[in-house]
This record gives structure tokens, sequence and C-alpha cells, in this order.
């Protein structure tokens, strides 16, 4: 692959993340349904996950994982991507799958109070 | 070349199912949309060398975060305008 | 050797497992085992922090490796305090609430009392750590204990306060994740002092946008206008002790990691003036909106807001003893604060709606209480010979000494709006009539020892500030001496 | 209006947040010159004094091992915080809601997958310092196959007990673990057994070790998870 392709490509994927997150950030802000509201977190949270996976990623890297026919070649270190990001946002879905469903919890409850998810309905989440 | 297309294309995927999952009054199909927006990602990160993240993502987004919502829709309502609350849904997965 | 920074994490961890388990041998281990493990870590605390004042910082690093390759935990004079404040107001949230919960169920006691060890644990997780993603899972462990205390009770509102903290909060891990990943993809590293070290290399740019989001995340933690929409909601819908804890203990450590970016880690200059601004803004709003509020804790929580803005606006004038006097303000804010949220919740406790008009009249039926709450009102003020006097009087000789007479001036004006609302309240309480005959609850044992031990605390600083003065001076010093830290931290050999 | 004021606010922070990142650069080297990153001693160690072959997996567990303790108390405190706002009896449950009556080919086919995937979850953790995989995602898998049978028969059930049993046992290996190398190493979480050989099934000292408690301790918190949700009936406006 050429590397004015791959230039193209710096764009396109911090690109697509960051705007990701910031659809989710928007459905999160504006929409009057809780559960919409929780949707957009969940979609800021997937476009925030791919843009820390990108950060490690070096064009032409390997998977970060010494199978047993590499070690001979123990120069191609050097080509492996890097790993930390990846245990980071191991981390970080994780902490987001916990935190989405306590959030999904407090909708049920919502609904159970009020009988509605309409934000405008609920009158303490008008903002 | 064929590595350059496929994440392009996965890319537009991405952007276009993150925007159907805000705008579509649904909330059903809403949710499967972020279940997609997850399986593309973890092609995705298949692709930047990341099987780890890959694999946990295909579980935890896929999976289990898709039913957990899915599971509160049918707890609560299905469309976002809430006129007709519960009808749709029991006709729609029957 | 005294014991190290890893078991106020481990000991915890180690009974939050273990309690469901003991509890199905016998339930009212659920409520003793907490307190136990909180009493045992303020002895460690204490006697690490004798230790720390006399060889220096204690650095821990985890799993064998050095920094910045591992995890490490930092116990220095300043950390330490915070550290030692904490428990010691975490073992008097546990016990105010011992006997206060006894009427509820085992369930639900289980996990009020899970959660409040972890919210503690994990404030105390923030102080300690020495590595930014380290410190991102310990706010993330803080926040989902405060959700699930918030909601706590069945209320409807309740749920509302709890949805709208998991809404801000969820926005301040992102914006905490986007900072850290800046970090990482320019300096290699996540450790704190390796990140100090290096900062300088970094392009400034980046450098700045790193660090407004990090104090956007960490500012919706710590209650800044105007990422505070959660804080008021919050404490008024969840249980009373829990109230004073978010006050005591998730806020002072949100805001110890805004200082510890703010002084260690990165090297801005313009980042103290922020700081003012940041302060000033929300102690203007945050007072002018209590005067306004009619339900007690609301008013409680806009004072609580106030004060950090307090704190920041010290923290700001970037001297020692502008250090020294927030360190002194949040002392005083966190004993007096508790004080107040302690028997202001007794003081409502038969109404529904919490106003501040039920109040009247309550000094008849509870005497000590009352007592109490007109003590911390006064202390909070500011007014001589209580705690809150020479907190308030620190704050205008730092401001002095950096030639800042607006904010002396601005600081004594937000006092006297102070005065007015809390005078308010203790009006109520000793000088109306109550309309309606009530049968109020009176406080348990526990609490009522907590109160006093407080309200002894007050009086004793009061009297003899000189009791804490001494440590509060080291702790400053410790936090100004950047390059000790690094030192400290870095000279570790495998 | 307000749409007009979000779409400014998100247009700014997506302008600096864009910006920061085209800086930063995708798939180029962008530490600092100069600057040792950590990931290069992370890389070297791994194989050198781990003996493990997933570099991942040693420093989620390892090296970074204090994140992983604290992220299984986040999912563990996510599990409490679940019960507490829906303030359920843990024994008492109440009506299941039923997503979709099954046919018996769907029910026949989960009792078949069921141990598949079961086996599989346990495959995934146990060679989790070998593989991409561990503890996280075996977990996530054994609780998938859980998931599947909840949806696919009606009337079938988890006990509670048992789940917060394994819960706890798994966190209290996971923390004993750590105190262990405390006590022997001087460091919490220090490795004091024998690395073995690299890309053999015994190797990497507690690193499986704690890895299979992680894929305990995650498959019962997420199972338990769904169990919660999947028992709470909002048909009832209270």
């Amino acid at each position: 692959m050429d590397n004015t392709l791959f230039g193209y490509l710096n764009y396109a994927v911090y690109g697509t993340a960051v705007l990701v997150i910031l659809i989710g950030l928007y459905g999160t802000m504006v929409k009057k349904s809780l559960l919409k509201v929780v949707i957009g977190l969940s979609v800021s949270d997937s476009g925030l996950n791919l843009l820390i996976v990108a950060i490690g990623y070096y064009k032409g890297g390997t998977a970060p994982i010494f199978s047993p026919g590499f070690l001979e070649n123990f120069k191609s270190v050097s080509k492996m991507v890097d790993p930390v990001p990846q245990a980071l946002v191991l981390t970080a879905i994780v902490i987001g799958f916990g935190v989405t469903a306590v959030a999904l919890a407090l909708v049920i409850r919502l609904y159970r109070h009020h009988g509605t998810l309409n934000i405008d309905e609920i009158k303490n989440l008008k903002w | 070349m064929i590595y350059f297309i496929l994440i392009s294309v996965l890319l537009l995927l991405m952007i276009a199912a993150s925007v159907y999952s805000i705008i579509q009054k649904d909330l059903l199909y809403a949710v499967l949309a972020t279940g997609i927006i997850s399986l593309i990602l973890s092609i995705l990160y298949y692709l930047l060398q990341a099987p780890d993240v890959a694999l946990t993502e295909a579980a935890i987004g896929v999976a289990l975060t898709t039913i957990i919502f899915v599971i509160t829709i049918r707890n609560t309502v299905r469309m976002e305008d809430e006129s007709d609350k519960k009808e749709k849904f029991k006709s729609a997965v029957k | 050797m005294v014991g190290t920074p890893v078991l106020f994490i481990a000991i915890p961890l180690l009974a939050a497992f273990l309690i469901p388990l003991l509890g199905m041998i016998w339930k009212e281990l659920v409520r003793i085992v907490p307190g136990l493990v909180l009493t045992y870590l303020l002895i460690l605390a204490v006697n690490l922090l004798v230790h720390v004042l006399a060889h220096g910082p204690v650095v821990e690093v985890i799993a064998g490796w050095v920094p910045p390759i591992g995890i490490n935990l930092v116990f220095s004079v300043f950390s330490g305090f915070l550290v030692t404040l904490m428990i010691f107001l975490g073992l008097l949230v546990w016990a105010y609430s011992y006997r206060f919960k006894r009427n509820v169920d085992y369930e639900p006691a289980l996990k009020y009392f899970l959660m409040l060890m972890m919210l503690i644990t994990g404030s105390v997780g923030i102080v300690l750590t020495g590595d930014i993603f380290n410190m991102f899972v310990f706010i993330e462990i803080t926040s989902i204990s405060g959700y699930g205390l918030t909601a706590f009770y069945k209320g409807r509102d309740s749920a509302e306060a709890s949805f709208k903290y998991v809404l801000l909060g969820s926005v301040a891990s992102t914006f905490l994740l986007l900072a850290i990943m800046i970090i990482y993809s320019q300096l290699g590293t996540l450790n704190m002092a390796d990140i100090a070290n290096k900062i300088h290399l970094m392009n400034p740019t980046l450098k700045i946008v790193s660090y407004i989001f990090f104090v956007t995340a960490l500012g919706i933690e710590a209650e800044i206008f105007p990422l505070n929409g959660w804080a008021p909601d919050a404490y008024a819908e969840a249980p009373g002790p829990v109230g004073a804890a978010f006050a005591g203990i998730v806020v002072k450590a949100s805001v110890y990691a805004i200082i510890r970016y703010t002084f260690t880690i990165f090297d801005l200059s313009g980042a103290f003036n922020f700081l003012i601004i940041i302060g000033m803004i929300t102690l203007i709003v945050a007072e002018t909106a209590a005067i306004r509020q009619e339900k007690l804790k609301r008013m409680l929580a806009y004072s609580s807001i106030g004060q950090m803005g307090l704190v920041l606006v010290a923290f700001g004038f970037g001297t020692e003893e502008g250090v020294f006097a927030a360190l002194f303000l949040m002392l005083n804010h966190a004993i007096i604060k508790s004080l107040l949220f302690f028997s202001g919740s007794y003081l409502v406790y038969n109404s529904k709606c919490k106003y501040i008009k039920e109040v009247n009249g309550m000094s008849k039926f509870l005497p000590v209480t009352s007592l109490l709450f007109a003590l911390g009102a006064f202390a909070i003020v500011g007014l001589p010979p209580f705690a809150g006097f020479w907190s308030k009087l620190s704050v205008m000789t730092a401001a002095a000494d950096s030639n800042m007479i607006l904010i002396m001036v601005l600081v004594l004006m937000v006092s006297v709006v102070e005065l007015v609302y809390y005078l308010r309240v203790v009006n109520r309480i000793y000088f109306f009539k109550k309309e309606t005959a009530i049968e109020p609850k009176k406080p348990t044992f526990n609490a009522l020892v907590v109160m006093i031990v407080l309200g002894v605390i007050i009086l004793a600083i009061g009297f003899y500030p000189d009791v804490v003065t001494g440590v509060l001076h080291k702790a400053s010093a410790s936090l100004m001496d950047k390059s000790q830290y690094i030192h400290h931290v870095l000279s570790l050999r495998q | 209006m307000k749409k007009v004021l979000v779409i400014l606010l998100l247009a700014t922070l997506g302008y600096y947040v864009a910006g920061t990142y085209f800086d930063i650069g995708f798939g180029q080297p962008h530490f600092i010159k100069g600057l040792l990153p950590v990931k290069d001693i992370y890389l070297a160690q791994t194989v050198k004094s781990l003996k493990v072959s997933n570099a991942v997996t040693s420093i989620v567990v390892n090296f970074r091992g204090f994140d992983t303790l604290g992220e299984v108390t986040v999912l563990f405190l996510a599990v409490t915080a679940l019960g507490s706002i829906l303030y359920k009896k843990m024994n008492v449950l109440g009506e299941r809601s039923v997503l979709f009556s099954s046919s018996s080919i769907v029910t026949s086919g989960s009792k078949l997958l069921f141990p598949a995937i079961i086996l599989l979850g346990f495959y995934v953790f146990i060679h989790g310092h070998l593989s991409p995989g561990g503890g996280f995602q075996g977990g996530v898998i054994i609780a998938s196959g859980f998931l599947l049978m909840l949806l696919a028969y009606e009337n079938y059930s988890v006990s509670h007990t048992a789940l917060s049993v394994v819960e706890s046992l798994a966190g209290i290996t996971f923390a004993g673990v750590g105190l262990l190398g405390f006590m022997h190493g001087g460091t919490f979480l220090q490795n004091f057994l024998p690395t073995g050989v690299l890309n053999h099934l015994f190797s990497g000292g507690i690193i499986p070790i704690i890895y299979i408690a992680v894929g305990f301790k995650v498959g019962a918190e997420l199972t338990g998870v769904i169990y919660t949700v999947l028992h709470e009936k909002g048909e009832s406006n209270g």
C-alpha cells in the first residue's frame, strides 16, 4: 500500500472515531428519550475505543503476540503494534459496560415511577 | 490496496450506523444499529492488529450490551415518541 | 516497617469480596466488617503519616516493577494528610449510619455498606496513585459507588439525581480517556512523575488541550461550575451520611487530582490564573444559588460547591501560603460540612420534602442536634473562635501576599452572603414556632457521638489551630516541591 | 435553538480533538524522539522475565495488574449498584420477562451449543497468556452462554447464591494472590511462582492463575447483570 493512501487513512480513521464520538454526544444532549440518551453514550464510547486502539497501530505492524516461530526473529519486536492502548481499551470497554448497565437500570426505574421515558415529563432532568 | 478499501468501507458503514442509531425513532432498530457498530468495530480491531480487543468487543458490544438494551426496551417503551406504547414490540417479535 | 500504602487499597477490596460470604454466616458482620476495616486503615494511616513526617515520602511499587514501568503509589505528607482525613471521615460516616440503617433489610444494608466502603477506597486510591490511567480506574470505582448510593432511596427523585450523575460521569470519563491518550501518544508513559519529568518536551498546543480535558473531566467530579449539575440533586436525594461522604471525601479526592495535575504534572504558567477564574465563578454562582434554595440539603450542597470554588482560588495563588490556606479550608470544610449534613438530616427527618421551613422551632425537640447545627453554621461562615475563622483568615493573608485585593473583597462579600443564609436557618431553628405538632426522630446513640466528636474537633481547631497547622505547613511544602516528588518516584531501582 | 448551540459546542470540541489526533498521526511513530516509551520495556520484559507470549496479557495482568483489580471491582460494584437500584431481594425474584417464545429448534439447539460455548470460554481464559483472549474475553463468552440459555428457556434459572459465591471466591483469589506476592516478594501482585518455558501452558507464574480468577469473576458478574435485568418486569407503574 503506498504512502499517500496511508496518509489519507490518518484522516479517515481518526476523523471517523471523532465523528462517532460527536454523534453519540449529540444524541445524549439533544434527544428526548432516556433510552436514546443511553444509546448515545454507548455510541460515543465505541468511537472513543476505536480512537485509542488506532493510536497503538503502526504501519505494517503485527499483533503483540510472540508465537513460537516468532522468537527466532527477535528483531521483529520493533514491528509489533503498541500493546499498551490495547490493554487500556480492554479496561475501558469493561468499565463502559458496567456504566451502561447501571444507566439502563436507572432508566427502568424511572419508567417504573413515571410511566414514560420522555425527558420533558421528568421534571428534574430538563436542562 | 484491498486492506485500504476494506477499512474505508468499514469506517463509512460505522458512521452510517451511528447516524442511523441516533435518528431512528424505533428504539429497537436503533439498538440493533449500535450492535452493528460494535460488530464493525470488532472487525476493525482485528485489522488494526488488536485481536484481544476484537474478542472482547465482539462478546461485550455485540452480544451483552445489545441484549440488555433489548431487555430494557421490552420493559419500557419501544418508540421514541411513545404514541403507541407496547403494541408494536409484541407484534414484531412474535 | 509501619505498613505500606498498598494496604489502603488491597484490604478494603479483599473485605468487599469477602463481605457477601460473611453475610451468609452472620448478617450483622455486613455492618461490622467495614467499620473494622476502616478502623484498621485509620491506624495505618496515622502511623504512616507520622513515619512520613519524619522520614520523607514512601513510594510503593506494584508487581515488582519500578516506575515508570509499573504502577506506583505515593504516600507523601500532602497525599497522606488527605488520606488520613478521608479515612477518618469515612469511619465517622460508617459509625453514623451503623444504627441509622438498622431498620433497613439485610440486602440493602449489604449493598449500602459495600458501596460506602468502595466509595472511600476509590477516593483514597485517587489520592494515592501515581499513574494517570490507574487514577481513571479509581475515579470509575468512586463514581459507580456514587451512582448506586445516590439512587439508594426508593423515591423517584433519587433515580433522577443518579441518572444525571451517570450522564455527567460518563462524559467525564470520555474526556479523561481522551486526555490520557494525548499524553501517552506523545511521551509513551503513564506514570505521573515520569510525565512531569518529560512534559517540557511536549508541543504546547497538545499540552494545553490535554490539560483542559483533564480539568473538564475532573471538574465534573469536583463540582466546578458549569459542570456541577449533578451535585445539588445527588446531595439532596442521597441518604444523609452519603451527602457528607460526597462533600468530605469524593470532592476532596477530585480537587486533589486537579491540584496534582496543575502543580506537579503540567508546567503551564497560565494554569494558576485559570484556577483562580473558574474558582471565583464557581464561588459566586454557587453562593448566589444557595441563598435561593428552599430545601435544606440543596442549600448545603450549593454551599459546599462554593467552598470548593474558594479552595480552587486559594490553590490558584500558586504560593505556599495559598496551598496552606487551601488545605486548611479543605480540612475545615470536610469536618464542618459533615457535621452540618449529619445534624441537618435529623432536623428535617420528619418532613417529606426536606424544606428549610420544616426546621422551625426544632430546638425545643432536638436541643443537642440544633446546637451542633448552629455550631457548624457559625464555623463554616468563619466567625471567630471556630475552626472556619482560621482558614478564612489564612485565605485572606495568602491573597494579601499575592497582592490580590479584589479577591479579598470578594471573599468578604461571599462570607456575608453565607452568613445571611446560614443565620436564616439557625434563626428558624431557635426563634420560630412549630405550627404542627410532630414526633421528631431522636438521633441514635452512634449519630449523637459522631456529631459531638465533630463539634469538639471544630472547637479544638478553633481554639488551638496550632494542632493542625504544623502538619498543614509540611503538607503544602511537600506539594510545592515538585522536583522532590519526581526524584522520589524515579530514583527507585529494580 | 438548543440544537444549534449543541452543534456549535460539539463542533468546537470536534475541531480540537480531531486536530490534536491528526497531529499525532495514524500508523506513524508518534512518540517524541529520544524518549524510551514504556511499551518497548513491556515487549522486551514480556518474553524475557515473564515468559508470556501475549504481551497484552502480560500488561493487563502483571505490569498494570492493579488496574485490572480495580476493573473487576468496577464490575462487582456495577452488579451491586444494579441490585440496589432495582431494589431486588436476591432470592425473591420478580416475574421473568420473556423476550420471545422459542421454538423447539431454538431450545434444543441452545442445549447443544451451551456446553460448547462454556468450553470455549474456559479455553480462552486458560490460554490467555499464550493466545489472544484471556479472563475478560473468556468470562464474557461464558456469560453469553448463560444468556443463550436464559433466552431459550423461559424457566431456566441460575442460583444467585452460587453466582455471588463464585464471584467472591474469584475476587478473593485475585486479591489473595496479590497479597501472597506482597508477603513473598515485598510488592503487591509480585510473581512468586516459577515462570516456566515460553509458549507452554504452565508458564508465566501467577499470570494464568489471576486470569482464570478474572475469568470466573467476570463470567459470574455479567451473568448476574443479565439475570437481574431480565427479572425486572416493567409493567407495574408504582
